[in-house]
């Protein structure tokens, strides 16, 4: 399951492979939500800046900001796939979102400062978005912006922010206006993550580790310059960005991948008895799976193909999400039942995989209801998509 | 002439179009009070505007469609349910261009040309393959003047149903497409290809079709059920505006799109001659789950109106659980993945 | 799994089974939805009318009017299960539902006339509620009756109507005024189904059989006394009639006894090599069907002994109705499955089982969506049962 | 003293109060920061208000409940995922009860009245079943002065857990009870009862208190998410109040009460003896499946909060996933019902 490459990707590709053979750092690649370790920062942001310096991220950006101007999905989708296949790391953080949004809506001061900034990756950005009481419903962020002379005065609190402990600069957005419906009082800002009155504390998940943080901001001050677009903008310019975002979640957790790791496993089994299957309908249930892997591959590849050819449909990526995201968790739940009683057995002591299997069942919950739960996106897909009557929203409530 | 996607888009506009003119949901409900037969004048229109002959070469005047571009036609003949076996017909002059058959036996190309249909067995696998043999089960639209390819361990036999076969009606589910069990002996033996890559062939070829025509079924019957639910009210309301109709209905999409990527992956496959096993039992379970599922959803949310006779969508759950199980079923083509990436059975 | 009887129900069951084996009348007894041969009415009333007479029906009624007025679930369920493992007919039609209505809410009269005649089974009763365009939402019904004179003249239409075609009177809903809220203007009649302008007629089902009819009316009509209860009360004396009623379904369709017969089949292959088995996964799936079809049985077992304690749940009968329903489709489905691609094979040329199997797949929907359709069951279940906030109803959009 | 049903509700409420005071939510969080440990406070009081002694025979001054009246326990405990070893101590003793070794050994029950826990491996299935061992896989909360009961084909071996044995912990998903693989010699066998029928039993008592206790489990994780679904506001509205939620909430009661009925009928069997294997099989199908599934419907409906390690959630999780592997997963009871019930083996 490849796509079939033209003669010019073909070159395209060369070229990154020979790139990647001559630089390859000596960092690790990481699941998309890990972060770097903060030693390994400054060579992480120089193999970043490296990939946008050679043309293989952001050469979509215009000419006047280092770009070609010519965005084009299946050079990101060749880019993905070899990082992925290489082995090494990808661009991680908010820089790509909060690129669209200076392009878009900037003020020229700010695209003058930071847009090259970007490019030499040498910041790391994070996304402050969601909130404990805006989850699927983000519009019903609480945390304030007040302009208090020449300054916004920012307080409130943020969570599942990724890479917020490593952070320069945040994308933020933040109430300014109270009085108005739900999404019209939301404005969007660049915030100095290393402002007095930010909290950045590592938040930990039902796996154990910690990926994510909490962040806190009280009374934070921040230049009055640092709204992007006017106040009350933030939404539009949100869901704008957000669009623009890329599908990077395909290559990161394949699950054709995580088949392929289920089938070998089975197969040692077989070889050296360490596995209890669970027994005969073994074959059966990692053959369903594995198509169903196979598809989420497929419906990317079409996602990427439809991008460049302009024909995306409105909910397509909502149904890479869904069925991604339900996929990897029925692969990650066999992986631990086909060990049978031994399937318990966590960690290092784990007799297969050192526990990967386990730690993947409990992980894998967090892609069903982040980045907009499935519930969300099923409303999506019958409302945008088959056009069904929307649920009751906020803006009709108020 | 592998089309390109504008292409295939225009290319699925005219079939969608010929269909929904020639062989309208009304003819299906004709077909349903007269008994199930076979649908004469649709074949021939069928076979004088050149779709019997897609699969027929370039330089034999025919189509010369690869797969990737058929699985569009046999899509839209699923979607109308059809009665004519214009999908078997596709499949097997596919095979038979593939081997030669039709350039080394010009009778049979020319019969073709004229509207013969061509069919073969369809509870077959390649697991069940035997020694050669004079018989063939569970044989779609098999009439006096089809070609009959009959898959064995050493290929496949091109048999000529005529007055010599044997052919005895088999009752089926399927209300819309005739069945029979078919004997012979030697003498109608028109061709034969000895290679059992050719019966496998002859399979792939046949589950991608089954899998686009499964496909085909499956939207009919959720496109009837999304106009229904903007439609029907209960309780004041469209029961498209509950979100539990809404959910049922983005899931049965979401399966449609699986079923979709799945079939055109398949296709594409075949033509490309890379990873074919893989990607078609990929596409038999994926779509023939799909089909099932779709047709059995449609069927609730259309409540009782859908459980009458007179209502067609019991026609489209037939045609997709009899899809379903015939050329290996879901379960069968689950193993056989797992065994085919293994490259050895695996329990 | 069987109930414990006590002595006494023991003794109850002990008579039954002898009366049984007195009287087995010749004709054959049917599942639930199947109307008996016109021939066989003669036969089957009588039969009827003797468990009314013997105590083994209608036991429950006040003694005033035959019974002796105690209620007793576990008999009822003694009887189910007895009538059933003899395979003798059950008492049908809507007489149960009527003789409820009457008690409650009739006039003196009409239990004077009615009552008697239906404990002697002098008549066949039909229920005449659902509409095309009120099935799940009944209060939607549109058929008339309007005052003339001394006579209601009833216009409109009714389907999925049960021994329709066999029934000497029905049980109708009517609306009475079209001013009201929708549940408010509609009242409940006795009919004479042999009145001019009713015309009733079979109505084919997915099977290709005819099971049940549509009833037309043109103008009939009735006395005015035939009205039970007052104008407007015929909502409130439907939901009583049916919380009377009691959970037949039970021992009709017994997923046990499909289990059972799958189980069978299974075997038989293995022994004589007919089925096609679709594979080694065979046995876990008929196990997680068994499983589910024993706790289906359970579950309605559960309900009994509840119902004879008075500690029925709100939402006890739609729990069993879902179990059950979802698992005959289960089942039915599976039936099919396993048979590969003989499973297409119909009728008596079908190599296992005379197409029982392709038909009950057929016909198992039927079960999904009557009564209350399985998703009308859910929100019963997440309203009364649960809790939660009831979706928009016709009483506040009106 | 089998209770009626009235008795048994009293029993429920009196067991559901204990928990709630004395092994509250909250007590649970220290444990997951101290690590998971055996919780002695509460085993202490189980033990000096006889909760512990249930099982032994009333004879024996014991509580002499049958299992339908011990699974009413075991669901409490698994509600309140309390820290003590008290679902294996009663089960083990009740196993030790019917074969008299209570009366045979009056040290034995001597040790028990005055605190000795009693457990056994849970990794093992009939047909896993070998001769004579002396090591056990995955035995549950093991420490020294526990009753460890040893099941082979031979029947079963009472081992004393101290000095002698050796203990090695295992690391698993379940965050608040402890495994421990346990080697020893015949020195610290203090009773062998030779029967395979008493490993059998064994099995199945411990397998109908366990799904017993995954159904405590379950529903605590129900109960959580119903409240939260009327708490929580997204778009203005409880989440409660969209028909995908309610539906979904429907669903997750229907399974427990599938879950229940099953508990229930598998105990009733072993107490009347009929009927045990296929009503064990059936129990463990359900209610394992229910559990898993309800935790982790929990979860997504509580969205991002589940998802932290600070709410418990994770912990009723984790508990139902190790139940559901452990003595036999799903799939394993579900052939071995088919097989029950057809007397032989079914493929």
């Amino acid at each position: 399951m490849q796509l079939q490459l033209d003669d010019s990707l073909v070159s395209f590709r060369d070229g990154l492979r020979s790139y990647i053979g001559h630089n390859r750092p000596s960092i690790p690649r990481l699941p998309g939500s890990r972060s770097p370790q903060p030693e390994d920062m400054a060579e992480f942001k120089a193999w970043c800046a490296g990939l946008f310096d050679n043309g293989f991220v952001g050469f979509d950006w215009p000419e006047e900001w280092g770009g070609t101007g010519v965005p084009d999905p299946l050079k990101d989708y060749v880019v993905d796939l070899e990082l992925a296949d290489a082995g090494v790391p990808r661009p991680v953080g908010a820089f790509n979102l909060i690129a669209r949004a200076l392009l878009e809506f900037g003020a020229d001061e700010q695209k003058a400062f930071y847009l090259p900034r970007i490019r030499s990756f040498t910041d790391m950005w994070c996304q402050l978005f969601s909130e404990p009481d805006a989850g699927s419903d983000l519009a019903a962020l609480r945390t304030r912006a007040e302009l208090v002379g020449d300054e916004w005065v920012i307080t409130g609190q943020k969570v599942w922010t990724t890479h917020g402990h490593l952070s320069d600069f945040g994308f933020l957005l933040a109430r300014t206006d109270q009085t108005v419906s739900k999404h019209a009082g939301i404005s969007a800002f660049i915030i100095d993550m290393h402002s007095p009155g930010i909290d950045v504390r590592p938040l930990r998940e039902v796996t154990g580790a910690t990926d994510f943080n909490e962040v806190f901001f009280d009374s934070v001050r921040i230049p009055r310059d640092n709204i992007i677009g006017s106040p009350g903008q933030g939404w539009e310019i949100t869901r704008s960005a957000l669009a623009h975002e890329r599908a990077l979640s395909l290559r990161e957790d394949s699950v054709v991948d995580s088949a392929a790791r289920l089938l070998e496993l089975v197969q040692r089994s077989r070889a050296d008895g360490t596995v209890p299957l669970s027994g005969d309908d073994v074959s059966r249930r990692l053959g369903e799976l594995t198509a169903r892997a196979r598809v989420t591959d497929l419906l990317g590849m079409e996602g990427v193909l439809r991008a460049a050819t302009g024909t995306s449909g409105p909910v397509d990526a909502a149904i890479v999400k869904v069925v991604f995201s339900e996929t990897n968790l029925a692969l990650a739940t066999f992986g631990v039942e086909l060990q049978g009683a031994d399937g318990i057995i966590a960690g290092p002591a784990s007799r297969v995989d050192d526990g990967h299997w386990q730690e993947a069942y409990l992980w894998a919950r967090g892609f069903t209801i982040s980045a907009g739960s499935n519930e969300i996106m099923r409303n999506l897909i019958a409302e945008n998509g088959l056009g069904l009557p929307r649920e009751p929203r906020p803006e009709r409530s108020k | 002439m592998p089309m390109d996607l504008e292409e295939r888009d225009e290319f699925r506009a005219v079939c969608r179009d010929f269909f929904a003119k020639r062989a309208p949901v009304d003819r299906l409900r004709r077909y349903l009070v007269e008994g199930s037969d076979f649908d004469d004048d649709l074949w021939s229109a069928l076979v004088e505007q050149g779709w019997a002959l897609l699969a027929v070469p370039e330089n034999l005047d025919g189509g010369g469609g690869g797969l990737a571009d058929l699985v569009v036609v046999a899509e839209e003949a699923g979607r109308a349910l059809q009665g004519a076996p214009l999908v078997t017909t596709i499949a097997g002059t596919f095979v038979l261009a593939r081997y030669g058959v039709l350039e080394s036996h010009p009778e049979v190309l020319e019969s073709i040309v004229a509207g013969a249909t061509v069919t073969y067995p369809m509870g077959f696998d390649p697991t069940s393959l035997g020694e050669r043999t004079n018989s063939a089960h569970l044989v779609a639209d098999a009439r006096p003047g089809s070609y009959l390819l009959v898959p064995s361990d050493s290929g496949l036999d091109l048999v000529l149903v005529d007055a010599m076969t044997k052919t005895s009606a088999v009752e089926t589910m399927d209300l819309v497409r005739s069945f029979s069990d078919v004997g012979f002996d030697s003498s109608v033996v028109v061709a034969s290809i000895d290679d059992r890559q050719a019966a496998i062939d002859l399979f792939t070829t046949a589950v991608v079709m089954q899998a686009a025509e499964s496909l085909g079924v499956a939207r009919a019957a959720f496109d009837m059920t999304l106009a229904y639910s903007k439609e029907r009210k209960q309780f004041d309301r469209t029961i498209g505006s509950f979100q539990a109709i809404k959910h049922r209905l983005a899931d049965m999409y979401i399966e449609l799109q699986c079923a979709t990527a799945a079939v055109a992956g398949a296709a594409e496959s075949i033509d490309n001659g890379s990873e074919v096993l893989e990607s078609i039992h990929t596409a038999k379970s994926v779509g023939g789950r799909a089909a099932s599922w779709v047709t059995s959803q449609a069927q609730q949310v259309h409540g009782g109106i859908g459980f009458t006779w007179e209502h067609v969508l019991h026609l489209y759950i037939r045609r997709a659980k009899a899809n379903e199980l015939l050329l290996g079923s879901p379960a069968w083509h689950e193993r056989a993945l797992v065994e085919a990436l293994a490259g050895e059975p695996v329990s």
